[in-house]
């Protein structure tokens, strides 16, 4: 079952038109990647489907129900998580307040319940704080959490990154550009815990990566874009082969070695 | 042998009480491409940053030339032929191509010199030409790198650090930037390239270092590395 | 956690000389001090706005006139001045909504000017009106009662202003150990990404906005009474910078620091009063130097 | 007077109130394109610039009157010590700061104010200087609208000094640096620009201008004060803001519209002039809704 | 702050005990300057009650609060003074920030002089401690309206700064001139700072006023006139007593020629004054200002109630206070009346002639 419908999506920024007439699909329990050269248009259509962007046209369906005119924090709140291609962390706060941000969609207490204290209030306090150490310990940095964000490695800056998506409770992961600045070894964990969110959590993963041995490792689908378009989709190794796929995007095996 | 042109002699830095430097020691011959590997955080970038006077060390040295230029201001070590691409490539959105370009030979006042530098840089990546009026920032990300390199090379510099050229860009480019590397290399710039592609940086750099947590840890010709287990496992996979 | 009790402590400490000042003071140093009480109502208003959720506002007087005129003209129609303060609130709420929901979504500096402007705009119309009593304003404001006991001497809005900061102080840190609280500090820190994490950030941007200009229209109902005179002279454009001023020289975003620059703020002229001319000369080296020196404001940073 | 005269009459009064607003808005639309700062101390650069010109005109009206030429050598002497001093200013009191919290600056300008208008203040004695010239109100006359030379040589100053400022931005290197170390400073060390002397060449520029706009007032209005430099400082603030902030064509045009705007607010049929801020201030709220950035800012893509 | 010591006096003098009279009065912001030469101005007349032997004996000390003519802080300064323990206050220039504290004072049980202030709300709001030496905005509209009627003007426009004080001018004037049956033409407001008034001006000149009055004070009334006679005004201009002061003349130029001013009593142009000028001038090296006189005459007033009350308690020195009848000051006669305001108006008329003031009435 698709969790996630795209249809005939465009977005145009006056000139530019950065998605054009795409149409993919994500199902259910997968793990999906988007790739395509450089200005394709990937985190165009990402930011179209969280909301971040206003397509031009098309349809998005989430759970069948469509997402195209809902503001990011509501389509958050249906279940699509988001993580950025440059770290967008609350930089000046700690790591804990970072991944309790997750948990914002989760709980509903208000300026009232702050300021009387309630008994509702509270026990959403202690919730968020449970489920946010929770996913701190998942990403593996739990021992970290009152450092202020700033200070973090960057590949620990990442895994905050993660854990604050993990704690709005999703059902749609989507990450841009995951591995960008990992080294091997850190990548090697990447994969492994993206398996483990799909495995463990339930969660559907859909990506944009460059790195071809990651994608060509987890994917169980890729979709390929190339000015906006989609121009082939399929497994890793149907793409892999696919000769308009080799002359936009992969380039000559061979010519790596320079 | 061919001489040495820049030297780092037991580098520290900090940022605030971060101690990302401790005890770099490297140099880079005439002629040469070296890389520095290492994981994140290791202090890449802030050796570079260190070099080109963006931060200052504590103590240690760089030497560029035999010349001691460790607290001299960015803009004076530029003048002396020593630039930095940095990480994230840095293209100023707002402006146009050309101005950009333009911006790389700031330093230059003869203003027939800079037209022929920008001929130049036009007749390298002839993209960059296509697209001279188009603002920086709607440029594509490998566009952008290239804009980013070609921006350094208008003060046509001796030395050219290199953070991480290929970082998020599709293989294609980053196949093309290696070629670049290559044939600026062949043209007679030194290069001290920092890259996560390990792969790629070993396949062109002659001499290369591996930094960890703000020390080198190993050091040698790219082809032993290559073949070292140690890195085949932590960088190159396999 | 020893660190816990010595804070408790100090605070004990502070509490008793405060309640007990006036017993071994005069009446210029309880004007001095309510002063200061009131400006550290402001300043807790304004710090949820500036400082929780970075909203850029120049405009704080404008609610502070709103509550000030309200309570000015219904006493003198004879509302009871308590009755007046729900009434200021809701005035503030709504207009609040007004100013703030197109304007919102503005970037900070625009914001800046059009909270600005609307301030001025809030001047200049009771200035203009006759209900509001023109240029003049409003004078003769009858004093309330409290169970029977008339509010009228120094020593009276000392305590009840004392009473309005600890309710203030109490309101502030709760909303900032809350949900709605770290809400707000997300969006200062990134909009995108606390948008993002599912935060409506238009609301809460709007939240913040109202919660700060009901302190501020609070704090300005008490004003009135205690003056007894409104005039437009008191909501200058001055008077919204001062608060800004005095929560950046404090620490933005803290609450002892929000209290620490308004007491400075009100502290430091009367003090220097007798230098007379360069008095404000003097203040603006102290605030260039004090900015240069401790960027952050004076209140040291809590976190690591 | 017929209405067509008024309406001629007022256009004129709101060009060359314009004229002022564009030149001191310039120097704030510098400032903050290059470092992000809203310079409230701007205004009072304008106030300081009027006063040097003044001093140096006392002096050198011996040896060249009080004339054209006299002024002229006054504000020019004067636009050169006003840049300087912006530069030494920026040097001492903004540049330590150029990566604090961005209020941090902000109240360190409004330090910065306080010193400037309060050292005015103490030196002059507080008092009014009569700016006296030897220009009277000669001029010629289009039906019963009277045009002065004064007028006439004020607007054209001013389109020349902000032509000249405009090819400057857009054309030399030094321009180009200007915009891109508004846009990345650390890129900008890196192309071997010396980021700290081109700030302060455009603190250099913007209060030099302003100067000239000081000298053009006392000048134009006969007399100056060490306050003056406070309304205009907020219009300029404003005019800065209409026209997008940051953007050179921006300030230009922002400063001539809000100063037809206060002519025209002035002139609105059935109320009265004590409405012409509101107006001006009204307006400038409903653009801001309407676009965001101002008239010439960038505009953003369309978000949800 | 210690109470100043005024006595400078060479003589030794035997007083039994002190009398603290306070002066509320701006010393910083923008007014200060007036502020400051009443405070002068009621620091020369303690030392000449003093070097008489003071009142009942006792010397008569001043001290000095700042109320920097803003409401805020003339609270502030007025608990300063309640706390000092004065038993009189003298002063008060800004109305604003005069009628907040009226009923400081008057809780505080000190009657009040006030020597500028003048604004009708005062007169209003005053809860009974308070006297008015200066003219009421009644007075001087009353002068204003005798010299138009007399001078044939018809019609009338009126500009104010948007303040308590010239607002409240403004409104008498509008009132009483449309009460006297003629028009006014226009009734506006000059932003205070607002160096151009070209577009205000073009408004009033449309209307084809016979008068121009402007009720607030010189600084903004010098660029209000030049401007009118730059457009071609060429009609009458009066101002008020706020724009009573050399300096308009300074700001104004030529274009004041012939502007007429409305003034409280100027020491310059009171025989009884002579030696006070002198002496203000030997002791702060400057000529004294436009309240000189009158707060000269305030701490006089009050140091001849308290004389003849023989007492300092509140009830005893404001019920003399009340009787005060032709009290001989440098500044005139001063009665009060009913209402605690003068009894009489002491509003002169001047004119600029030739880059001077000269005595119309
Ligand atoms: N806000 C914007 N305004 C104008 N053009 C934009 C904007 N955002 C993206 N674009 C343009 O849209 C196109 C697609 O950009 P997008 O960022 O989606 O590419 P991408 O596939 O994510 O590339 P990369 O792999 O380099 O991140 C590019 O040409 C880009 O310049
Ligand atoms: N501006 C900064 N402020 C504080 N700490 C910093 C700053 N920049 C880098 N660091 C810290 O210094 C250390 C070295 O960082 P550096 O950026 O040099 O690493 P790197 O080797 O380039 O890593 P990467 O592969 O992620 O680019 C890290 O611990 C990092 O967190
Ligand atoms: C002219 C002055 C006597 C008026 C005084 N400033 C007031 O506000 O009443
Ligand atoms: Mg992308
Ligand atoms: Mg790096």
């Amino acid at each position: 079952m698709a969790i996630l419908e795209v249809k005939n999506l465009t977005l145009r920024f006056g000139g530019v038109t950065a998605v054009d007439d795409l149409s993919f699909d994500v199902q259910e329990h997968s793990i999906t990647s988007l790739i395509g050269p450089n200005g394709a248009g990937k985190t165009s259509a990402f930011n179209c489907l969280t909301g971040f962007y206003k397509a031009t046209s098309g349809e998005i369906l989430f759970q069948d129900k469509s997402v195209m005119r809902m503001k990011p924090h509501a389509i958050t709140e249906m279940g699509m998580a988001r993580t950025f291609q440059n770290l967008r962390l609350f930089k000046n706060m700690t790591v804990l307040e970072n991944v309790m941000s997750g948990m914002h969609c989760r709980t509903t207490s208000g300026i009232g319940g702050a300021v009387v204290r309630s008994p509702h209030q509270r026990g959403e306090e202690k919730k968020i704080h449970e489920v946010a150490e929770e996913c701190l310990d998942f990403v593996g940095i739990l021992n970290k959490k009152d450092r202020c964000a700033r200070n973090l490695p960057y590949g620990d800056q990442r895994r905050v990154e993660w854990a604050r998506a993990l704690a709005t409770q999703p059902k749609l992961l989507l990450l841009d550009e995951p591995a960008a600045g990992l080294n091997h070894d850190e990548k090697q964990q990447l994969m492994a815990l993206i398996r483990r969110i799909r495995d463990e959590r339930k969660i559907t993963i859909f990506l944009i990566e460059h790195n071809m041995e990651l994608i060509m490792k987890i994917s169980e689908k890729i979709v390929v874009i190339d000015y906006g378009k989609k121009i082939a989709e399929g497994t890793a190794d149907e793409v892999k082969n696919n000769p308009r796929v080799i002359e936009a995007y992969l380039g000559k095996e061979d010519e790596e070695a320079v | 042998m061919s001489e040495v042109v820049l030297s780092l002699q037991g580098l520290q830095t900090y940022y605030g009480k971060i101690h990302a430097l401790r005890g770099i020691t490297i140099s880079v011959k005439q002629g040469q491409i070296v890389t520095l590997l290492g994981s994140n955080g290791a202090g890449k970038s802030t050796t570079l940053k260190t070099i080109s006077g963006i931060v200052h060390a504590s103590s240690g040295k760089v030497e560029f030339m035999g010349k001691d230029i460790t607290t001299l201001a960015p803009h004076t070590i530029v003048e002396m032929g020593v630039i930095h691409v940095p990480e994230g490539r840095h293209i100023f959105k707002d402006l146009t191509v050309k101005e950009n370009l333009e911006l790389g030979s700031f330093t230059l006042k003869d203003e027939k010199e800079r037209k022929r530098r920008l001929d130049r840089a036009f007749d390298r990546f002839p993209r960059l030409r296509e697209r001279w009026k188009q603002m920086g920032g709607t440029l594509s990300g490998g566009e952008q790198q290239m804009l980013a390199i070609g921006r350094a090379l208008m003060t046509e510099p001796k030395v050219l650090l290199l953070d991480e050229p290929s970082m998020g860009l599709a293989p294609v480019i980053v196949q093309e930037i290696g070629r670049i590397i290559k044939q600026l290399n062949e043209e007679g710039t030194t290069i001290l390239l920092v890259e996560q592609n390990a792969k790629m940086a070993l396949k062109l750099a002659h001499y290369g270092y591996v930094m960890d947590t703000g020390s080198i840890v190993m050091q040698d010709d790219s082809a032993k590395l290559r073949e070292n287990e140690s890195i085949v496992k932590a960088y190159l996979g396999g | 956690m020893e660190n816990k009790k010595i804070q408790y402590l100090v605070l004990g400490i502070l509490c008793a000389a405060i309640l007990i000042l006036p017993q071994v003071s005069n009446n210029y140093v309880m004007e001095v001090m309510t002063n200061a009480f009131f400006y550290m109502v402001l300043c807790l208003g304004l710090n949820i706005t500036v400082g929780y959720c970075g909203l850029l506002n120049l405009g704080n007087a404008a609610f502070f006139a709103f509550g000030a005129y309200t309570t000015g003209i219904l006493v003198k129609m004879g509302i009871s001045f308590w009755l007046t303060i729900p009434i200021a609130m809701v005035i503030s709420v709504i207009v609040a909504c007004i100013i703030g929901g197109p304007t919102l979504k503005l970037r900070s500096d625009y914001l800046a000017i059009v909270t600005l402007g609307f301030g001025e705009i809030t001047r200049l119309i009771a200035r203009n009106l006759s209900i509001t009593g023109g240029a003049s304003g409003l004078v003769g404001i009858p004093r309330p009662e409290f169970f029977g006991m008339k509010i009228y001497l120094i020593n009276h809005f000392y305590y009840v202003f004392f009473i309005l900061v600890v309710i203030a102080i109490i309101v502030s840190y709760r909303l900032h150990q809350s949900r709605f609280g770290r809400a707000l500090e997300y969006i200062r820190e990134d909009e995108d990404a606390a948008e993002a994490m599912g935060i409506d950030t238009v609301r809460y941007k709007l939240l913040a906005y109202i919660v700060g200009s009901l302190f501020a229209g609070v704090g300005g109902c008490f004003y009135a009474i205690k003056m007894s005179a409104v005039s437009p002279e008191s909501f200058l454009f001055l008077q919204s910078a001062n608060v800004l001023l005095a929560i950046v020289l404090g620490g933005m975003g803290k609450i002892p620091g929000a209290l620490l620059g308004a007491f400075l703020l009100v502290l430091f002229p009367e003090v220097f009063r007798s230098i007379g001319e360069t008095r404000m000369l003097f203040f603006g080296i102290v605030l260039v130097m004090v900015m240069i020196f401790r960027p952050q404001g004076i209140w040291p940073e809590r976190k690591s | 007077m017929g209405l067509q005269d008024i309406i001629l009459q007022q256009l004129v009064n709101g060009l060359i109130l314009g004229s002022f607003y564009s030149l001191v808005a310039l120097g704030y639309s510098m400032v903050y394109g290059i470092i992000k700062l809203l310079n409230f101390a701007h205004g009072d650069i304008y106030m300081t610039g009027a006063f040097v010109g003044f001093a140096i005109l006392g002096v050198v009206s011996d040896a060249m009157g009080n004339g054209w030429l006299g002024i002229l050598s006054a504000m020019v002497c004067s636009m050169i010590l006003v840049g300087l001093l912006g530069v030494i200013i920026q040097r001492i009191a903004y540049r330590p700061l150029l990566s604090a919290p961005r209020l941090s600056i902000l109240i360190t300008a409004v330090g910065v104010s306080l010193i400037l208008y309060n050292s005015v203040m103490v030196i002059t004695g507080g008092e009014y200087k009569a700016f006296t010239t030897g220009l009277g109100y000669n001029g010629f006359d289009f039906g019963s609208v009277h045009i002065t030379y004064t007028q006439i040589v004020l607007v054209l100053s001013t389109a020349t000094l902000m032509s000249v400022l405009a090819w400057f931005i857009s054309k030399t290197m030094y321009g180009k640096a200007m915009r891109a170390i508004s846009l990345d400073q650390d890129a900008c060390r890196l192309m071997g620009i010396n980021v700290n002397k081109i700030i302060a060449l455009t603190f250099f520029i913007g209060s030099a201008l302003a100067a000239a706009a000081g000298n053009m007032a006392g000048v134009y209005y006969g007399s100056i004060h060490f306050f003056m430099g406070f309304v205009i400082g907020i219009k300029a603030f404003t005019a800065a803001v209409i026209g997008g902030i940051g953007s050179i064509p921006g300030a230009m045009a922002g400063g001539l519209i809000l100063g037809l705007l206060e002519a025209a607010g002035t002139q609105v049929p059935f109320i009265g002039s004590e409405w012409k801020d509101v107006f001006a201030f009204g307006l400038l709220i409903l653009l801001l809704i309407f676009k965001p950035n101002g008239i010439l800012g960038k505009t953003e893509i369309e978000r949800m | 702050e210690q109470p100043a010591d005024n006595n400078t006096g060479t003589e030794e003098q035997q007083f039994d005990g002190e009398i603290l009279v306070g002066i509320m009065v701006p010393t910083t912001g923008s007014e200060a300057t007036y502020g400051k030469d009443m405070e002068n101005a009621i620091n020369i007349a303690a030392d000449q009650i003093n070097a008489k032997g003071g009142v009942m004996g006792k010397k008569i000390v001043t001290v000095t609060a700042d109320d920097a003519c803003d409401p805020q802080q003339s609270a502030s300064a007025a608990n300063k003074l309640i706390s000092q323990g004065v038993v009189a206050v003298v002063g008060g220039y800004c109305s604003g920030a005069t009628i907040p504290t009226l009923t400081l004072y008057n809780d505080a049980k000190i009657p009040f002089v006030i020597t500028a202030a003048n604004s009708s709300k005062i007169e209003t709001e005053n809860p009974g401690n308070a006297f008015e030496t200066n003219g009421t905005a009644k007075h001087q509209v009353e002068k204003a309206i005798e010299m138009w009627t007399n001078g044939g003007v018809k019609k009338v426009a009126i500009v104010h700064q948007g303040d308590a004080y010239s607002e409240d001018l403004a409104k008498m004037a509008d009132t009483e001139w449309k009460a006297a049956g003629n028009e006014v033409v226009a009734m506006e407001v000059m932003n205070k700072g607002e160096q151009d008034t070209s577009a205000l001006v073009t408004r009033i000149k449309a209307k084809n006023p016979d008068l121009v009055f402007w009720t607030a004070y010189f600084a903004d009334g010098g660029l209000l006139i030049k401007q009118l006679r730059q457009s071609g005004y060429t009609g009458k201009i009066m101002v008020g007593d706020g724009s009573c002061s050399p300096q308009l003349i300074e700001i104004g130029g030529t274009a004041t020629e012939g502007v007429q001013v409305l003034s409280s009593p100027i020491a310059d142009y009171l025989p009884a004054a002579k030696q006070y000028v002198e002496d203000y001038k030997a002791k702060y090296s400057m000529d004294p200002g436009p309240y000189s006189a009158l707060a000269f005459d305030g701490l006089g007033i009050l140091a001849d109630a308290m004389t003849r009350a023989n007492a300092t308690d509140f009830d005893a020195v404001v019920k003399a206070l009340s009787e005060t009848k032709d009290y001989q000051g440098i500044a005139g006669t001063t009665t009060f009346a009913e209402n605690h305001t003068l009894a009489t108006s002491n509003f002169m008329v001047v004119e600029v002639k030739d880059g001077k003031f000269v005595l119309v009435q």
